[in-house]
């Protein structure tokens, strides 16, 4: 397919779209993954939301 | 009220576990569409060539970073009338993707502005209050991050988006002002050709994509913001447990 | 600041100075510590290393915790073992734990990969008094060191603090309550008579 | 021997990291300073181009200035700088590892931004290269002389106007060499080279001065 004299510049747009898109679902993903390694964490320590008054052990 | 059900955190995430997949293939298969047409069956421009494809990217990211602002003020007079939680976390979820958004607004418009107007960057109105309102977003970031206390933040970076939204269209007029006064309007305008409807169409199919993907990725923050939330609170109190723990340690004195 | 003043302490023994408020006890410490500097006269740490000053040789624990909530507990104290220089010599065993150990022997152990932020108060002292433990440093300098602990934290400290003694350490400390340490001397810093006390200005 | 720096230098820099984004704060400002300048000046593409090396230049000085006030005044106020004091190590090089851990997260961004940047002020790709290249070599510098003011204005509640007015006069060599050096690229004639060393030498006399001058300033504060 033939973009004309300035494929260089839609190619670009197209890319820097998509490499940002795939940064804002990395940004998610990763989060996403923190926050549930955090949860687990805690939760490997006694606390968790389903016992609120339970302390360690 | 479903709104209201769903305004609960615990449901909130539950309503999201069950939305998301359809919500991303949607998305997904909306934007195959919208790429198909861009790139195969929408016609050259008569006078701007293929160039005009950057447009089925351009205009969605430019209406999305605008729709995303309107998203955060709502959520913002959330946070501050009805002091909602999941209102604070709306708004602070929706802001780094609306900057994400802007920002490919901007570069797009600029790869676009080079081989069309000879310059990467014009001080041209429309784009110098894009480029406000890419500064207002990393200012509400930085402000969310800045601030310990998401309570505290939400209220702040509410009312600093109230006042920005207040701002944008002030901005956007003074610097149309501005700029002609400096430059006659031999700016190519997006608005200035009447657009055909094979070009329409792929456009709107974009958009539509955009705005998809504006959710997807939306409710993936918000529900990450709902966990941070939670991280916090159980750390909280996994920090508070100690006081028995201390008691324990002392009734055997440090050797 | 102080006039006529002077004392020495041997080795494996507590001065707990007292007196009433404002009348610079931790002013005192704090002059201990170089922070404050000297107008005149010395400070000398006989038989310590002699090419460090004394300050470099004692650890301040003073009102402010030196904690930073955006580490965790554990860098927080990883922190100050690497960069403090510890300070050692044949007549001073102190106590240097590893981080984790000080931080259980304190009761915070838990709250080890936490940040620090998310303590009470009483941790972060408890935090800030566990760095006296991961470097060794025969003085230490401590200003009011049971505020903000509770009655079992307080019990734990003066164990402590009576180790530190043990292993041939020098503890200064102001204070308003009575600590069971096993030595104690004790300095009481008295205000002169208000007639003496003339304006430094109308000397001049 | 080196393990106490590097402690400090990754603490510094996980701090600058954690806390608020001193980095993209300091970016931000870089960034609304180049955007107001064309407000002030008019959208004129050619005068811009022209000004544009002294736009980023000054954009990147306040940018700095203003982000220095906390360097030692956050370490002051929780204790950690009379513990510093005490710690037994060299306090001017305690001082030239805080600097650099503070340029790396809130210099080097501006550095990087700089290219970006001047898309806005319309420079052509050697301008932009000199400019860059002139700013990687003098915010240190910047960040050094700025550790002077920041140590001399540490015990005050509100000093980072007081540290700006302090040290603006004497960041003034390296605008002036650097903005002459990024102009002597652009307009071929002058050789590139002269002005660049000189902005590199003063950039290492700052590496001393800086450190020795900010250490003996912080000794007097600590009272």
């Amino acid at each position: 397919m033939d973009l004309g004299p300035h494929a260089g510049f839609i190619i670009a747009s197209y890319g820097l779209c998509l490499l940002t898109v795939l940064a804002l679902i990395a940004w998610v993903r990763i989060d996403k993954a923190n926050q549930e390694r955090a949860l687990k964490e805690l939760a490997d320590q006694g606390i968790s939301r389903a016992r609120p008054d339970q302390g360690r052990n | 009220m479903a709104f209201w059900d769903y305004a609960n955190p615990t449901r909130f995430l539950k309503l999201v576990q069950v939305l998301l997949p359809w919500l991303v293939g949607l998305c997904v298969a909306t934007f195959a569409i919208g790429l198909y047409m861009a790139f195969f069956t929408a016609p050259e421009d008569y006078q701007q060539g293929d160039t005009i494809r950057i447009m089925y990217i351009h205009v969605p990211s430019a209406w999305l970073c605008m729709m995303c602002y309107t998203v955060m003020s709502i959520s913002s007079i959330g946070t501050l009338v009805w002091k909602h939680p999941l209102a604070d976390v709306s708004a602070k979820s929706a802001a780094p993707i609306g900057a994400a958004f802007t920002f490919m607004a901007l570069v797009t418009g600029s790869l676009w502005g080079k081989p069309m107007w000879g310059t990467y960057w014009e001080w041209d109105a429309r784009m110098t209050s894009v480029l406000v309102l890419l500064i207002m977003y990393l200012g509400l970031m930085a402000l969310w991050r800045t601030m310990d206390d998401p309570i505290k933040a939400g209220k702040a970076a509410a009312v600093l988006t109230l006042v920005g939204a207040l701002n944008l269209p002030i901005i956007k007029f003074s610097v149309d002002w501005w700029n002609t006064l400096h430059q006659p309007a031999s700016v190519v305008r997006l608005d200035g050709p009447t657009i055909h409807s094979s070009q329409l169409w792929p456009l709107l199919v974009m958009a539509l994509a955009f705005t998809l993907l504006f959710f997807v990725l939306h409710l993936m923050a918000m529900r990450n913001e709902v966990l941070r939330r939670r991280v916090r609170a159980l750390r909280m109190r996994a920090a508070s447990v100690s006081r028995p723990a201390t008691a324990s340690a002392s009734a055997q004195p440090a050797e | 600041m102080f006039q006529d003043l002077s004392f020495s302490l041997e080795q494996g023994s507590a001065l707990v100075v007292t007196g009433a408020n404002g009348i610079g006890k931790s002013s005192l410490l704090r002059t201990l510590a170089g922070l404050v500097p000297l107008a005149e006269g010395t400070i000398r740490l006989e038989d310590g290393e002699p090419e460090k000053l004394p300050q470099e040789q004692a650890h301040y624990f003073g009102h402010q915790d030196a904690v930073k909530p955006a580490l965790s507990v554990l860098e927080n104290l990883d922190f100050w073992q690497s960069f403090a220089a510890p300070s050692v010599h044949e007549s001073f065993s102190g106590s240097s734990l590893q981080p984790l150990a000080a931080l259980e022997t304190l009761g915070i152990g838990h709250t080890a990969l936490l940040p620090a932020a998310y303590l009470s108060a009483g941790q972060k002292r408890r935090l800030s008094l566990a760095r006296l433990l991961v470097t060794p440093r025969p003085v230490w300098l401590m200003d009011e060191p049971t505020s903000a602990l509770d009655k079992a934290s307080e019990q734990q400290l003066l164990g402590l603090m009576n180790d530190h003694l043990a292993a041939g350490g020098l503890i200064v400390t102001a204070t308003h309550t009575e600590l069971a340490l096993n030595t104690i001397n004790v300095l009481h810093l008295e205000a002169p008579d208000p007639a003496d006390q003339v304006p430094e200005e109308a000397l001049l | 021997m080196t393990g106490w720096a590097m402690a400090l230098f990754r603490r510094d820099l996980r701090l600058s990291v954690r806390i608020g984004g001193s980095a993209i704060v300091g970016v931000l400002f870089f960034l609304a300073v180049v955007t107001v300048f064309p407000f002030g000046v008019g959208p004129d593409l050619n005068l811009l181009a022209r000004i544009g090396p002294a736009i980023l230049w000054i954009g990147a000085l306040l940018a700095t200035l203003l982000g220095l006030d906390r360097l030692f005044q956050a370490d002051r106020e929780d204790g950690t700088l009379d513990l510093m004091l005490m710690a037994g190590r060299p306090l001017e090089l305690v001082v030239l590892i805080k600097c650099l851990a503070h340029w790396l997260s809130t210099g080097l961004p501006l550095v990087v931004a700089a290219p970006l940047f001047s898309v806005f002020l319309n420079l052509d790709p050697v301008a932009m290269a000199a400019v860059t290249a002139t700013l990687l070599v003098g915010t240190p510098a910047l960040t050094l002389i700025g550790a002077i003011g920041a140590s001399l204005t540490v015990s005050l509640r509100r000093g980072g106007l007081l540290l700006a007015v302090l040290v603006v006069p004497l960041t003034v060599p390296i605008l002036i060499f650097g903005v002459s050096s990024a102009d002597a690229a652009i307009h071929d004639p002058v050789p590139f080279m002269t002005p660049f060393l000189i902005l590199c030498a003063l950039t290492l006399i700052a590496a001393v001065v800086g450190p020795i001058a900010s250490a003996a300033a912080l000794r007097f504060a600590a009272d």
